[in-house]
């Protein structure tokens, strides 16, 4: 078949919804963009671990500890089925990861955020998470079946998530003046960062238009980011917290909360490594991997040991 | 206290478990392979899940109306009765790994044990647990194996780890009052029936492992007694902070 | 409270001493060579010495009653002051001489112009803090050149903590509005002055240790307002420990 | 002069109380005895470093934290003058401390236990400098020069921190319940430690003889710990504390305190290597050594290079 033909018979399956396989033909540029994005997705899930792991030792009671430790290994678990679903379109997890050290794959920039206090990880949970799954809900609908299918398992357990980091900060609004004041404190902090998590306005977006033909995105930023603050300013109400963002305020016309304008610079200035914690970042993932070299010799030598035995 | 012997009793193995858990959990995010950043966390769950119903048990035993979180989170560095072993530094992937297996050797065999006491409480957690702990001691024999006969320099590191920890595996095999009383009354472990059964896996692993095994027999001991090494304040500092920064506080 | 800002102003500084202090008493016993390990517990001797003076002041000011040690020991994190910069870990030996010169380099300045401030009690720090920072510049200054002139090793070394600090080195004269009003108020310092004292010491002394001055233009910022790294918050861990497991105790 | 008239001419002057000093012949054996005795009290002054520098970061209050530093301070200072006057003696500072990092040479073995508390930092002052100098003070008047003199200043130092350690167990036994405590226990792991620093009984010490000849040593130890445990016990009433000694009794007619049997199995033990923290010690010491090296290269590459300029 030609190459347009294959093009063609792609572009009717996209529009019937019906999904694409590893194996189908692809363009190019869908397979690269796919790459790209899953890619991104499993590396902010792993860089994801290192903000939150930062509390596990000082979680304040046992029943949190049990849970940060369960959440951070279900995001482990997460970089595991997104690194694999990025394997099924032709690349090694190690040239994956080899981009993420050299900074040449990108993760979601929220992670280069500190984690000062035990409230953050409430206020992850709740809104880092929560816009992770306006985000990430529609892609279980993803035209690249082994992405859409690990987006379901990643959805249900990130809902899990954010549920739990409401509950952190209920139960700190609950508590003492010092655990209200380090929720508020939390929430000043991580408010603006989490509604930068859907990316550009759309009028900056550059791969909108065409993630959205290929059904590999289903609305655009700005959509999506208003449905957050729609959804998230309420609970925040039920909180008794405050928002920052003084202009604020309920728009009857439209039906849907008018909020301020976002620092674009401080999100550019993260996105080219001057967050706070980029460096600290990906060092640590560095580091992980460097000192991990041996081991994985190690496990390589001992299984071709094996191996050889068995044929022997 | 309706029974301080039993509290001591059960106050040894869940500081071990909590005090490891808590070692364990500094690799999560830093693991070597991501399968294993999972297994280690995994774990780390396992040993506070362990210690948080050995605590819950202890509390009432106390009848003090404290919580778990009471025991785990307010005591002093010297009330802590966990063995030296499993407050020892992570080290490398190896000295983990070892560490590890040296308890494992341990916990594995203590709850099939423990599955026996006539304290039906404690013998439902040693039920649960034994569980648990039949995939750690699996998972961490396998590697102590795979990194002894895997490559000259896992090889050396691994060999190295099982020197510099062989001194700190026996105190927990040896009999402090607690576990004697406790092994009397009919709700403890016979600590030299599990030694031997012990021990025979260690060596069987290490064989496999092509690793050779350490002569000297001196032990280090006192964590039993409440006397450790230096690093416990450093971990109790961390783990302790919150709850001693604002007592009395629901998290 | 008498004075809120002022008593912003002087935290600022107090927990830049107190932070430096700490992450250098942390070097204790560890120290390249034995007369190194003596000159970086003395600058940390200076440094706590510093904070005292400081937070003392702030606790007269602040008009509670209060200690010293209430204000090092019992603020949150979120109260803490001090700098990113001094924050950092402290790497290797040229790791923390280059974070140790590029604070030195501020604070000899900054004492410098205090001494004039209208506030005789700051005047008074001021001078005698003066004293022990020349002394600590010069020798942060000349280890910047003899490690910057040294071998390709410390060379590169020395670079490389250059680079990654270079980002730091600018919140400390970046304006706060404790700072501003403060100057206004007669008893502040000019950091706009300072700032171009300090870059020609710096730029002098690097050029000096044939170091290469990094192009960015980037600063880090929030410590002053209290928005840190997660590195402090472990530090105050420890650093607090005591005071926060045992409240209201004499030591 | 032949050999025999040279050692009866130095042994006049040991006898004559005359100091001998660095350009004098000595035997050799007085010489190895020398630096063998002073490089190990070099050692133990810079080892000993490690356990009081463990609660520098942990002091309780800023004015303890700065006594704290200043003590640790002083220890490497003592450090210094020891390696100064045992370079007196034809050896360099980097071979005595090879041999500390070999295990060839030794250093006190106190330095072997833990500090698990702030009340040990009272406890090393009060007892561990106590029993310091009791065996340094005889040592202001050694036969050799410039060991006396470096002792003269190490002891006015000790005797300010052997108050300032008691003066921290005076605070903590005044204090709370859970000072009380921890000054207890801190006694109750120092106080036969400390007995032992005094080294093995008359009967199984082989130096002290030749060494008393000498005038390098002028007590012997069983002396020594009588005249410690004499001088401590009284103090350890006032702190209202109780020293783990069972069989410890005023003897009115020794005119001295009786006490119980030493561990000497213990003893030996940690001698040997086993103590608590022996490996932890000295691999502290290796490492701040070994990540120094660069330190000292650049430090005398750039001292060449200045040295050279000035010459052309």
């Amino acid at each position: 078949m030609s190459t347009e033909l294959l093009e063609q018979k792609f572009n009717e399956k996209i529009d019937q919804e019906v999904r694409i396989e590893p194996k189908d033909w692809m363009p190019e540029k869908y397979r690269k963009t796919l790459i790209r994005q899953i890619s991104q997705h499993a590396h902010s899930e792993i860089v994801g671990m290192l903000p939150e792991a930062n509390w596990i030792t000082r979680a304040p009671s046992l029943r949190r500890k049990a849970a940060a430790l369960a959440k951070v290994q279900d995001e482990a678990g997460h970089g595991l089925y997104l690194y694999s679903a990025c394997e099924t379109l032709g690349v090694e997890r190690d040239d994956l990861l080899a981009d993420l050290h050299s900074g040449k794959a990108k993760y979601s920039s929220i992670f280069n955020y500190p984690t000062l206090s035990w409230a953050d990880m409430g206020a992850i949970g709740w809104l880092v998470d929560g816009a992770a799954i306006m985000n990430q809900v529609p892609l279980c609908r993803a035209s690249y079946g082994p992405y859409a299918r690990a987006m379901v398992r990643v959805c249900k357990e990130e809902s899990f998530h954010q549920r739990q980091g409401y509950e952190i900060m209920l139960t700190l609004c609950k508590g003492s003046e010092a655990q209200k004041k380090m929720a508020q404190d939390a929430l000043n902090r991580w408010w603006w960062p989490s509604l930068m998590m859907f990316g550009p306005t759309d009028a900056d977006s550059k791969h909108t238009e065409q993630s959205m033909r290929w059904g590999i995105k289903r609305f655009t930023n700005d959509e999506l980011r208003q449905k957050f603050v729609d959804v998230t300013i309420p609970q925040a109400e039920i909180l008794g917290l405050t928002v920052p963002d003084k202009d604020l305020k309920w728009n009857e016309e439209r039906g849907h909360y008018d909020f301020g304008e976002i620092n674009w610079e401080e999100f550019f200035n993260v996105i080219s490594g001057n967050g706070p914690c980029n460096k600290q970042r990906i060092d640590a993932r560095k580091k992980a991997y460097d000192d991990g070299a041996w081991v994985r010799e190690a496990a390589n030598a001992y299984a071709e040991k094996k191996a050889k035995k068995k044929v022997a | 206290m309706t029974d301080q012997n039993k509290f001591d009793y059960i106050l040894q193995q869940a500081d071990n478990c909590l005090i490891l858990g808590q070692r364990l959990a500094e690799w999560c995010g830093h693991g070597p392979i991501l399968e294993q950043d999972i297994a280690l966390t995994n774990i780390s769950l396992d040993l506070i899940g362990q210690a948080r119903l050995f605590y819950q048990y202890a509390a009432e035993i106390q009848g003090e109306e404290k919580t778990e979180d009471d025991l785990a989170y307010l005591r002093d560095a010297w009330g802590f009765k966990n063995v030296l072993l499993v407050e020892q530094p992570n080290g490398d992937f190896g000295f983990t790994i070892m560490r590890q297996f040296l308890y494992d050797t341990f916990s594995c065999y203590f709850y099939e044990a423990l599955m026996s006491s006539s304290d039906e409480r404690l013998a439902s957690i040693a039920a649960k647990s034994h569980k648990e702990t039949l995939y750690h001691m699996k998972w961490s024999a396998d590697w102590v194996i795979r990194l002894g006969d895997g490559t000259v320099e896992s090889h050396n590191r691994v060999q190295q780890a099982l020197n510099e920890l062989w001194s700190y595996k026996d105190e927990i095999v040896i009999e402090t009052s607690a576990d004697s009383d406790a092994l009397a009354a009919g709700y403890g472990v016979s600590l030299a029936e599990l030694k031997e059964k012990r021990d025979a896996k260690i060596t069987a692993v290490l064989e496999e492992a092509t690793l050779s095994i350490p002569e000297g027999t001196y032990s280090h001991k006192g964590g039993k007694e409440g006397v450790h090494s230096e690093h416990l304040g450093y971990i109790l500092a961390d783990l302790q902070f919150l709850q001693r920064a604002y007592p009395g506080n629901e998290w």
